[in-house]
């Protein structure tokens, strides 16, 4: 039976992001669930192994690696300890009892809050900055785009990786930002760790080029909370739903059947509304994010870099 | 030698008497007592002479004056007051300048940053007193110096001329020069005594660091022996003017030697050159540079017991012949013979196999590793060599027993094998440099200042060993500024000028003639018949 | 005193230890054990301020990274690459050569060793697939030192500033090439293909331990051999203490220079293909655990002598081991060690500072 | 990639070569008198990010940017105290305990960020600019040159000042010749310590204040290992501008010009990846080495210490 499960995370559960949510919501489907929960946070992108192997041997009944870092470690450890894991970005590696994948994508909610910058952009131009190219940030950047494009195609699209290496680079993200910004963007799509705040702190140091404020949407975690005005929305992921319905099919037998997701439809994935939302468009993105519950639209996702680069490189 | 200790001696010194007292001063070093026990005065208007075989304490004597170190016992008195000389600009501020056996200057400065080195940071440098004042020093010292030129790029006289045109600009009450000469030619070594001359003329206190015991006598108003970091004994003015200047030096050899020198150095050695030429070196040619001089032409022959003198100021291209024949230096033209076979291509390791030996000139930059023990030093010309390596895996104990050997046999002073050889003096450094490149079968050996800083028993027994050589019918190129130990060790002698050969002389035992056209040579007169093409 | 010995030169390193062993066992304790002591009360003194009870920290750290067979398992596991690390920086600083750029060359090794094995399991016998794994860690390894080498040995550049560079330039390679040439086209995230489990470097026998600790022992000891006993290794050791000296002696200072680089950073690329061939199975676009400028300062506090290096990595590689498992427990960011190892570093520094002092007074 | 040329595309990357050249030019002239002296400032990084977080840790307690600035500096020269009292005055080897300090600085400071910021994430309120009279007003480079803040300019004037004294005081003079032959210097009367004491912690105030501009105006914020490798870009500037603070300049403003053509390139439209774009400075700099490096001459005395009458 299934009384312990624990949830590893690269960096510390309380960046205000994919730490802290991966983290929160074990928590929440643990007390939910009525299991006890290890969490080991902060274990960094190198050899996870060794926490693993202590975390099975302390007992734990599910481990949730919760980083694509630890996607071949994960599968490995299930075997040699038999304590089941879940991983993610690894569809291919379902395994009955042992492994069981949720590649996360928030291209739905990035699309419609594509949207919502297309709509309310005054210069023309938005811009996409990430720290790295990750699968789960480029189907977000990618949605974000397709959403932009299909809102108005006319809106230029400036998209900037800020280097290796750089979840912690937020003088970079600082840097990158203010010269997307320069080059013309009001409305910056932000994905990265510590150099989100670098993207945060040139957005409200910088005005745009017509002289308005920069707005900046977020992803994945809920940073209202250190707003100073320049928040527009964010993508946010609620892993609970997933968690619990791994916990429930590891007591149920069913563990490794299947592939978790999130989506607009339990609000696993939502756009977060601030005050700086305008009213009226607001209310015409939720109305199509209805029609996406609803399947009237469909969104694909595209996880590929490259295939990221072709859409928002406009090429005449 | 007790009984000599009892000679004119004024020790205690009176304290009262001399601008600097030594008093009951010892100083330790790992393993050694480099100086014991010493009481000194040194008096106004005096040149007084310090003397002692290698690693007596001179330097270290020095030091201690200077304020790099400290008495482990005993006290110094500055005019007759206990005083302390905790640093560099205590020294300083007692108006004691010193010029040290190793250049003191940074190279990459101008020569007038080096005169004025020391100001505090932040001023601006004086430039107009300066010059003014090296004006004075010109009229007074015919010192002359170019102020802007970077003082690495000038030779050493010129660089030591640097240093004492320092130590006079600072208004010293005394002046310490630690082995000034060793570089110099004789006339800049003659000059060098006028000015200490004219110095305590003024009033200063000289003290005066020299191997050359008729320097010492010549320039010397008082002269003190070291010995084993022991005082040995002193002349006074009074003393040294009944002497002539071979009883005195008769004298000081006693003192620092406890015997006899053993007959006039001069004294040519037995001929053993036979017909057999070992080295032929045709139209050699190297590259010159900004700061090295290149070769011209050189063609000469060494044969079988034959030394074959090279002769020439400081920096004429000797030190390039040496190394462009060891394999250190690259060949532009010409063809180098070692016994028949051709070697100008041949690299260092490939031409000492050969039989060809190099001893350097420059013990610490490439003779030596400083911080590697004497063992290791003593064997590394042959590393990856029988009896030390087999198959490439050292043997420790042989090599340690090697150098012991080496030693022993040579006399070095040192406490054991294990010392850093950075750590000896000067002198003791030469002579295991020496003692390594004797070892083994030579065919060729090329001497490059074989015995400069070695005091005068080592300097013996280093050109017997040289006589040796020869005699044992190996060649032997002798390069060396001093012209007595060319004339009574060469056959003949190669005189060099500029990157050239401008004459071979042989060696007839012709006297001062003979010295005479070697230096007309040596300052670039052409021999009339340009023998060597 | 080693530390305080010259950039050229590390020569002294090895009279120190000579010198020390002919001094009483209980003033070496002292000398040994205080500095240590005072390192670890440094760093209490730390995590106290920051609320966190040093002792629960320390006891913790000692129960996972040594006395557990678990954690004792995954120290030994640890210790492969850093000990090809320690290999590689012995003959580089041995033979005064700064490497300071076996990050670069790590990676390189890495990802050469991933990129190849993965597909020749199958094509070749295991033993053959690891085998070829490692040369070719060793030789890209070596490549990429091959410029700083270059430049050192015939224009006397500095090799500090090239390796530095070569380094940076290296890890941002090793992710291009990750990224845009071995691609492992299964998976959506970028890394290389993956070595399965069973075609590793094998288990010590029942353990988790991977038998690249016993490579990394053997090249450490291997190569302090090679540099304390034979003639090979006392040139280099010329080169690096005085190059006129060695050209004097008729060594090719160039040639040999080229060899330092050579061996030293084809060790690095051999620490790379251990982590490798022996833990992780695949490179990750930029992964980079930074292992190499760690492990400078413990080579140095080892003073450039095998068996004490290996006797600090494992003692280090425990210590990071059980600081994984105290941040879980105890909150603490497994960084702390890195103050626990600079704490280390500068006691032991003061502690040899101070036995210099006390010898200088006693003569 | 025909928008090369567009006034966007310029703008980004002026402004980002200045934003970026900041931090790397205050840690290469820091560095440079350290070498100057003779001692091989490894620790910068480390000092670097000591200002980065007492830099943040100061401005956010007093709400005030230039107290942060100070308050960097005294980070940075505390770290330099420590290289200077275990390098310059007992003699340890620079290299070592340079690296060491740098990664006890990493920890450290990951640690206290840990307890104090990592679940608040406080940032500082957008840094103000100075725009400088007329000179702002100049299209695309005035924004992107003359719109910064105040402590840009002082960084550029350091430039200038440090050139001056060089030059015309005996600083130059001295500091070359305690990284040449410091006994020539100490037995001329200067006081070898105390130049070499005084360059590192000079160092450590210039590093400092470099890493609370990274924080504190580049960030905002401060993240563990914020500085990334720019205190070791300011020890190959120093190596390479051979004793003249205006070739730091050019070298900083350089590589973070290379830093800013990724974006400016991306913004561009180009399609280069980044990790190619973010390798060009590095190859620069090796370019450079072989092209110039034999006459890149360091100081003889370079990372040897010195003590008096040793053998
Ligand atoms: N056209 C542009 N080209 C380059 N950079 C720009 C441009 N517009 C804005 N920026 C960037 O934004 C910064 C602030 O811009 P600007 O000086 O236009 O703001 P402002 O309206 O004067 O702000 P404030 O009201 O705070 O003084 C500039 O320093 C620059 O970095
Ligand atoms: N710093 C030092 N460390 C260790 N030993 C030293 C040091 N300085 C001098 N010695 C030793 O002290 C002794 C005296 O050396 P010193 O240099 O004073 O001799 P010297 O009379 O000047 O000899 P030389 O004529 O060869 O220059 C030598 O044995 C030398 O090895
Ligand atoms: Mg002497
Ligand atoms: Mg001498």
């Amino acid at each position: 039976d299934v009384d312990t499960i624990a949830v590893l995370t690269p960096e510390q559960g309380s960046d205000f992001g994919w730490n802290q949510q991966g983290v929160d919501a074990a928590r929440a489907a643990a007390e939910a669930t009525g299991v006890e929960i290890i969490v080991a946070e902060g274990l960094g992108y190198g050899d996870v192994r060794a926490p693993m192997r202590e975390l099975a041997a302390e007992g734990a009944d599910l481990m949730l690696a919760h980083a694509s870092g630890y996607n071949t470690a994960g599968p490995e450890i299930a075997d040699e300890t038999g304590v089941p894991v879940a991983i993610v970005d690894s569809p291919e590696a379902l395994k009955a009892g042992l492994v069981a994948d949720y590649t996360l994508s928030g291209h739905e909610g990035a699309w419609l809050a594509g949207r919502l910058a297309a709509k309310m952009t005054t210069t023309g131009t938005v811009g996409i900055v990430v720290s790295g190219e990750p699968p789960s940030w480029n189907s977000q950047s990618a949605g974000f785009a397709q959403g932009v494009q299909a809102e108005n195609s006319d809106v230029k699209i400036l998209y900037s990786v800020i280097g290796p290496a750089a979840y912690s680079d937020a003088a970079g993200g600082n840097r990158v930002t203010t010269s997307v910004i320069a080059a013309g963007a009001d409305i910056i799509f932000g994905q990265g760790n510590g150099s989100s705040f670098g993207m945060i702190q040139a957005v409200e140091s910088n005005k745009a080029t017509d002289g308005s404020d920069v707005l900046f949407i977020d992803v994945i975690g809920d940073k209202s909370s250190l707003d100073k005005g320049h928040f527009l929305t964010s993508v946010v992921w609620d892993m609970t739903p997933v968690y619990t319905a791994m916990i429930e099919d590891l007591k149920a037998d069913k563990f490794g059947t299947r592939s978790y997701a999130i989506s607009l439809a339990d609000d696993s994935v939502k756009l977060l509304k601030t005050p700086q939302v305008d009213e009226v468009a607001w209310g015409e993105v939720m109305a199509m994010r209805d029609q996406i519950v609803a399947g009237d639209l469909s969104i694909e996702p595209i996880f590929d870099a490259q295939a990221v680069r072709d859409l928002v490189t406009v090429s005449e | 030698m007790s009984g000599l200790a009892t000679q004119e001696m004024d020790l205690p010194p009176d304290p009262g008497a001399g601008v600097i007292g030594l008093n009951n001063v010892t100083k330790h070093f790992p393993g050694v007592i480099a100086v014991d026990n010493v009481s000194l005065t040194i008096h106004a208007g005096e040149v007084h002479v310090l003397l002692g075989e290698n690693g007596a304490g001179k330097s270290t004597l020095v030091g201690m004056l200077a304020g790099l170190q400290e008495p482990d016992d005993g006290f110094l008195a500055l005019a007759g007051n206990r005083a302390r000389l905790a640093s560099p600009v205590a020294s300083l501020d007692a108006g004691i300048s010193t010029v040290f056996q190793h250049s003191m200057l940074v190279p990459t400065l101008t020569v007038f940053e080096n005169l004025i080195l020391g100001a505090p940071w932040y001023k601006r440098p004086n430039r107009a007193t300066i010059e003014q004042r090296m004006g004075a020093l010109q009229r007074d010292f015919a010192l002359s110096l170019p102020l802007d030129a970077i003082t690495g790029e000038l030779s050493l006289g010129q660089q030591q001329q640097i240093e004492i045109a320092r130590a006079l600009l600072r208004d010293s009450r005394v002046v310490i020069l630690d082995e000034a000469t060793s570089m110099l030619t004789p006339q800049g070594a003659e000059e060098l005594g006028a000015r200490m001359r004219k110095l305590v003329q003024s009033g200063l206190a000289v003290i005066f660091i020299t191997h050359k015991l008729s320097e010492a006598y010549r320039f010397g108003d008082r002269i003190s022996v070291l010995k084993q970091g022991r005082l040995a004994g002193q002349l006074g003015p009074e003393r040294l003017a009944t002497l002539s200047e071979d009883q005195a030096i008769d004298e000081i050899v006693q003192l620092m030697f406890g015997r006899d020198s053993g007959g006039g150095d001069a004294e040519r050695r037995q001929t053993s050159c036979t017909d057999e030429v070992l080295l032929d070196v045709v139209g050699l040619e190297t590259e010159g540079g900004a700061d090295v001089m290149g070769l011209h032409a050189i063609s000469l022959q060494v044969r079988a017991g034959e030394i074959l003198g090279i002769a020439g100021i400081d920096g004429n291209g000797q030190k390039q012949l040496a190394e462009a024949l060891a394999g250190q230096r690259p060949v532009a033209r010409g063809r180098v013979q070692l016994q028949n076979n051709t070697v100008t291509s041949a690299n260092v390791a490939e031409r000492r196999r050969m039989g060809l030996r190099y001893l350097t000139d420059d013990r610490l930059g490439e003779g030596s590793i400083g911080a590697f023990p004497i063992s290791d030093n003593t064997v590394l010309k042959d590393v990856g060599e029988p009896p030390f390596w087999l198959r490439g895996i050292e043997r420790p104990a042989q090599i340690a027993q090697h150098a012991r050997d080496l030693i022993q046999h040579f006399q070095v002073r040192t406490p054991n094998e294990t010392t850093p050889i950075g750590r000896l003096s000067g002198g003791n450094i030469q002579k295991i440099l020496l003692g390594r490149e004797l070892l083994g079968n030579a065919r060729v050996v090329v001497f490059n200042k074989p015995t400069y800083g070695l005091d005068l028993q080592n300097i013996e027994a280093s050109r017997q060993r040289i006589g040796e050589i020869a005699a044992a019918g190996k060649g032997v190129i002798l390069i060396s500024t001093d012209l007595d130990e060319l004339m009574a060790l060469a056959d003949r002698i190669i005189v060099m000028e500029g990157g050239r050969i401008r004459g071979t002389l042989d060696n007839d035992g012709g006297g001062e003639a003979l010295r005479l056209r070697i230096g007309r040579l040596m300052a670039g007169e052409e021999l009339e018949q340009k023998a060597t093409a | 005193m080693s530390m305080a010995d010259d950039i050229e030169t590390s020569e002294t390193a090895s009279v120190q230890v000579a010198v020390m062993r002919r001094r009483p066992a209980l003033r070496v304790a002292m000398l040994t054990l205080g500095p240590i002591l005072a390192a670890f009360v440094l760093s209490a003194v730390i995590l106290m301020l920051v609320g966190v009870d040093p002792l629960k920290y320390y006891s913790y750290i000692l129960q996972r990274g040594l006395f557990s067979g678990l954690g004792l398992e995954q120290t030994a596991t640890r210790m492969a690459p850093l000990l090809f690390l320690c290999a590689s920086l012995i003959i580089a600083f041995r033979a005064g050569i700064w490497n300071l750029g076996t990050d670069g060359q790590f990676l390189l090794g890495a990802v050469i060793a991933a990129a190849t094995a993965p597909l020749l399991v199958g094509v070749l016998p295991g033993w053959l697939v690891l085998l070829v794994g490692f040369v070719l860690a060793a030789l890209v390894g070596a490549l990429w030192s091959i410029l700083p080498a270059l430049l050192r040995a015939y224009h006397g550049v500095n090799e500090i500033i090239t390796t530095l560079m070569m380094s940076f330039l290296g890890v941002l390679f090793a992710s291009v090439l990750v990224k845009l040439v071995f691609l492992d086209p299964a998976t959506t995230v970028p890394q290389t293909r993956t070595l399965p489990v069973a075609d590793r470097l094998p288990r010590l026998f029942d353990t988790s331990i991977s038998s690249g600790l016993i490579w990394g022992l053997i090249a450490v000891i291997a190569v302090h051999l090679m540099m304390t006993r034979t003639a090979f290794g006392l040139r280099l050791r010329m080169v690096g203490a005085n190059p006129h000296a060695a050209a004097h002696a008729g060594l090719s200072v160039p040639l040999l220079t080229m060899a330092v680089f050579a061996l030293s950073a084809g060790f690095a690329g051999l620490a790379g293909a251990s982590e490798i061939l022996g833990v992780a199975g695949n490179v990750r676009a930029d992964w980079n655990p930074a292992y190499g400028l760690m492990v400078i300062p413990l080579v140095f506090l080892a003073r450039f002598h095998g068996i004490a290096a290996i006797i600090l990595v494992f003692f280090y590689s425990a210590m990071l081991i059980g600081s994984e498992s105290a941040a879980r427990r105890l909150g603490v960011p497994q960084d702390f060690t890195l103050v626990l190892v600079a704490s280390l570093l500068i006691c032991l520094g003061l502690g040899e500072y101070i036995d210099h002092r006390m010898r200088q007074k006693e003569q | 990639m025909e928008a090369l040329l567009t006034e966007a595309f310029l703008s980004s990357l002026l402004t980002g070569a200045i934003v970026a050249a900041i931090p790397m030019l205050l840690a290469g002239l820091g560095e440079q008198m350290s070498e100057k002296a003779g001692v091989l400032n490894i620790g910068i990084e480390g000092m670097m990010l000591m200002g980065a977080y007492l830099g943040f840790f100061v401005a956010f307690q007093f709400d005030s940017i230039w107290l942060g600035f100070l308050g960097g500096i005294v980070g940075g020269m505390l770290v330099a105290v420590l290289m200077a009292v275990l390098c310059v005055r007992l003699g340890l080897n620079q290299i070592v305990i340079g690296i060491g300090l740098t990664l006890g600085v990493e920890g450290l400071t990951a640690l206290l960020h840990h307890f104090q910021f990592s679940r608040t994430y406080p940032r500082l309120p957008a840094p103000v600019r100075a725009d400088l009279p007329l000179l702002s007003d100049i299209p695309v480079i005035g924004p992107s040159i003359f719109s910064r803040h105040p402590i840009v300019y002082i960084a550029l004037l350091s430039v200038v000042v440090l050139a001056y004294l060089y030059r015309r005081t005996n600083l130059g003079m001295t500091l070359r010749a305690a990284g040449e032959s410091p006994a020539a210097l100490d037995v001329a009367g200067g006081n070898v310590e105390g130049v070499r004491v005084f360059s590192v912690l000079f160092t450590g105030a210039m590093a400092g204040l470099g890493g609370a501009y990274l924080a504190n105006v580049g960030a905002g914020l401060f993240i563990p290992f914020m500085t990334g490798g720019a205190g070791f870009i300011g020890i190959v500037l120093a190596m390479l501008a051979r004793g003249r603070p205006l070739w730091v300049l050019i070298g900083a403003l350089i590589f973070g010009a290379a830093l800013s053509l990724t974006t400016a390139l991306q913004v561009a439209g180009s399609n280069i990846p980044t990790d190619v774009i973010q390798m060009l400075p590095f190859a620069a700099v090796m370019l450079v080495l072989m092209v110039f490096g034999r006459k890149a001459r360091l100081p003889a005395a370079l990372g040897i210490s010195y003590e008096r009458g040793a053998r």
